[in-house]
């Protein structure tokens, strides 16, 4: 009985980690090196995957540098606390080329800044990067805030410290480790964004250092779609592999 | 510096029904008041309410200066936490000085370390140290800023009992001559540490006096049974008779210790159902008519034999 | 001072509410009531919403009985827990249209099996789906098992129940709350996926009941874009508010 | 039943160093052992281990039975939690006959429920009971499979002090006649409940003997302070010539109880620093040259006063 019950369990827990296992062993084994190391030595590579990391560190500071206060004042209640709370949640349910629909009505032609050209841009590329990724940076936080005793900041007020310096001796102090998690979730989730990015800004003209010029290229969810339809398996394959060793490496920082 | 005290606050607990607390008292320059309460009684919520953490009614004054619109950083009290509550990302010394730069006038670190015996803990950080060591460190970070007031609450309850019994004896130097209100749920703790007690149940101070007045007369049961009296009830008419004159009380309260045992005399015949030896003394478990007396004695009866107890009229209560 | 930093708090955590807010708001109320009328009563969108609502459920499904078992495996440990572990969250920062590649890869043709058609199908769909919602399964389930005290389970069985007793009458119905959430949260994350679809199962044929055969549709998500290009944003509007409001149901039994 | 332990085991708590405890001891058949130590010496483990929740080298066998292949649940142990661990999702009753599927011969519920005062919580859950009715309603969870051996771990210790001195005395009736092994880091239940005490140290039994032996008899310094010995070291002339002839003693061991004080007379002066008075008696700090000795005394002398201090050999021991 004893037995059974754990092999049952290896099991059934060993399908799922097939169905997610496999795919990937089978994706590195079926790579060729040589069409690697061709596609990464590929200029269009290099602006995309420029493209790729840079974008979505600007999407991920906006989320932290204003998710942060949100998270403190969420971590604390206010009245209308749970609505903004859901308001926060509701991005990480809306289907993600419902998202870029959404940031085109708010943003885009006939939307709130008439004089912001979303389309195609690096500006609309992080709104639309924001807006799927922000929840992350704001729940990480706050459940970091939440998770410093509030004896903790009773203790530094009652010996001196307003809320401010509490907050910069004490609790920022102790939730910051929260704080940079939520920023590298929200990196590697605007990294991942294919939906809303694909409506929002298919292809984008942006300044590439590198060539001292604007240049036009995908982020790279797009770029690897692009890929496919026009070069098949293989070569979105190439592509998609040294996009994972930029994912891997996010993923280990994470971890 | 007199702290005057009358608030009324209600606090609601994640998924608890709200919960009020309210209370008057006064405690005099250099005094100790100890509020004196099972847990739930509302004595935490009182104390955080004096510190200024939750919003009341009422007011908490100082010298007749009211405080009530002050912030907590203002009042210049100090506190001390049940669980220490010492900051973990600064070493024990910066915990100590964390007031330094919002208080003109301070303590000297490192004696106030070395008055609490931890002078070799200076440069350690809090995860490193024992329950006690954590409880020193946060005696001396509120001493140190010279508070007008020192709010305790619970101070000793998540240590094991030797080092309750050395931080109580080092307590009551640590609590000479500052004003003091001390919680907690510890009769002994209470009796050692208090110039005066406010005993708290369900939200409300239910006794309040010198700890002679409150342990040795009660002035409800409630009060009886959480200092340790017996509490007996006057429902046999031997029991009656032999304490109550009157015939109007319900309950007899005397202590343990006021107990007297002799052979064959006395105000009535009870059977030793029990003899348990405590630290200095025997504690006997006396059985008359249906109800349990217990009895302090240094010189125990035999379990099982019938022994004559007597209420001394000035060391009993009748409620 | 206090206010000072009050403020700042509410003005800079109020941008991001206007990012992710703002967008939602213009997005209700540039809507045309009677295109979502004529789009509602259409039956290309039914046979849209059938299947963008059945493949997640069933996906679901396969993540949750698949999953709990695993989730129970890592929140017990076990050698080389913390590699299946990272293994099972690395789904979690594959960009969503690699993931599609490796599902492709994985199970397409010269895949693990041959007999296996995914190009196109609902089991590829469910197999993309299964694939980037199992982690939010397994996760939420191993969350809600170790959250019963070990010494819940020890009492158990010291009273004499075999270690599957102790899972029938302990564990498991104290764990069942975070079970059924990581089943919702896998739904959710199904309904929005994209990227992964689009390259296994842009367009998908399956059995519709209403209508007794074989129909041609795509999941929501795709269906969206396909909108959007074809019939401009006003028209993928009024489907991504059809959706939304499925989303919607689907987030508050969530919360 | 006779339950002998003879075990090593090594356990690895979350980010911190392995701790191992190793113990080698007997049960009689319906005696209570009680595991003496502070927090962090290993009692706890060394119970969880004889339950058989943790690997171990060595072996627990029950009157010869080698218990060690035998998972939990085929041991026949019953078990008190220290937080209870009662099942949340079930009431009391159904918590009480937990183990009636799994053992032939179970106890009568009602008549547990009864006879530990709580068959009106029957239908209750247990988020709705005090911390007292949910250790009454585990230890009838234990009784109810009549179980060969009762292992308790700290069962008084999260309950507030009043409730703790009824339940221990309540206590004594549960364990009439069980067999079990009690563990507690309280010096007065330990001494209430046991008929052999196992005072446990870093892992190790340190000391081992009834209740009477190694309270008044400890054979080192840290057992002597464990069970609230006065532990003073004869560095000084006096002292050491007052109680020490042989000249090869370190301390002197002596609890309080048995110093005795006179007004002049006795081995060694000494100058009272504190009197403060306990339940039933005072304790009194005296300072001996740089050392402080507490004594009990039900006749306290004052405060500042010098009085003369001995120590009866019969009740001292010297280290």
């Amino acid at each position: 009985n004893e037995g059974v019950f754990g092999v049952t369990i290896a099991v059934l827990g060993s399908v799922l980690l097939l169905a997610v296992g496999l795919p990937l062993a089978m994706f590195v084994a079926r790579q060729r090196p040589s069409l690697i190391l061709e596609r990464a030595l590929d200029p269009d590579v290099h602006r995309m995957l420029y493209l790729s990391v840079y974008a979505p560190l600007l999407a991920a500071l906006v989320s932290v540098i204003f998710g942060v206060p949100l998270a403190l004042a969420l971590s604390r209640g206010f009245p209308g606390r749970t609505l903004v709370a859901s308001l926060v949640d509701l991005p990480l349910v809306v289907p993600h080329s419902a998202a870029g629909i959404i940031v085109l009505f708010g943003f885009g032609r006939g939307g709130a800044f008439p004089q912001l050209t979303v389309l195609g841009t690096v500006t609309g590329m992080v709104l639309a990067m924001v807006f799927v990724s922000a929840p992350y940076a704001v729940n990480s936080a706050r459940e970091a805030f939440e998770a410093v005793d509030d004896r903790l900041e009773y203790a530094s007020r009652i010996h001196g410290a307003s809320r401010f310096e509490t907050f910069r001796r004490v609790t920022g102090p102790l939730a910051v480790r929260g704080i940079v998690t939520g920023g590298v979730l929200a990196w590697a989730r605007s990294v991942s964004e294919f939906g809303a990015v694909a409506i929002v800004a298919y292809s984008v003209r942006f300044f590439y250092p590198p060539a001292g010029r604007e240049v036009t290229s995908q982020h790279a969810p797009v770029f690897i779609r692009k890929a496919y339809l026009t070069g098949g398996l293989d070569q979105s394959g190439a592509v998609t592999f040294l996009l994972l060793l930029v994912s891997t490496a996010v993923f280990l920082i994470i971890r | 510096m007199t702290l005057s005290v009358d608030v009324e606050a209600t606090f609601t607990a994640r998924g608890a029904d709200p919960f009020t607390t309210a209370a008057a008292f006064e405690v005099k320059r250099g005094e100790t008041a100890v509020v004196l309460g099972p847990s739930g009684s509302g004595k935490s919520l009182l104390l955080e309410t004096v510190a200024g953490f939750h919003s009341h009614d009422g007011s908490v004054a100082l010298d007749g200066t009211d405080l009530t619109p002050k912030a907590p950083e203002n009042r210049r009290f100090g506190f001390v936490f049940q669980n220490y509550m010492l900051f973990p990302n600064m070493t024990v010394a910066e915990n100590v000085r964390y007031g330094d730069r919002y208080h003109e006038t301070t303590g000297d670190a490192a004696e106030l370390l070395a008055e609490l015996g931890i002078s070799d803990l200076a440069d350690r950080y809090p995860s490193t140290l024992s329950g006690g060591e954590k409880q020193r460190v946060a005696l001396a970070r509120s001493l140190y800023v010279r508070p007008d007031v020192l709010l305790l609450d619970e101070p000793l309850s998540a240590l094991d009992v030797p080092t309750q019994t050395r931080l109580r004896q080092d307590m009551l130097d640590v609590l000479d001559g500052v004003t003091a209100v001390y919680v907690t749920h510890d009769r002994t703790t209470a009796r050692t540490l208090a110039d005066r007690i406010l005993v708290m149940n369900e939200g409300r101070i239910v006794q309040r006096g010198t700890p002679d007045a409150v342990f040795d007369r009660p002035t409800s049961q409630f009060v009886a049974q959480f200092t340790g009296s017996n509490c007996v009830p006057l429902d046999t008419d031997d029991l009656r008779s032999a304490v109550d004159g009157s015939g109007n009380a319900e309950y007899l309260a005397v202590r343990p210790e006021n107990v007297r045992l002799d052979n064959g005399s006395g105000d009535v015949t009870a059977r030793v159902e029990r003899v348990v030896r405590e630290d200095a003394v025997f504690r006997v478990t006396l059985a008359v008519s249906d109800h349990r007396i217990d009895a302090y004695t240094t010189d125990p009866p035999a379990p099982g034999s019938s022994v004559g107890v007597s209420f001394e009229e000035s060391a009993s209560t009748l409620l």
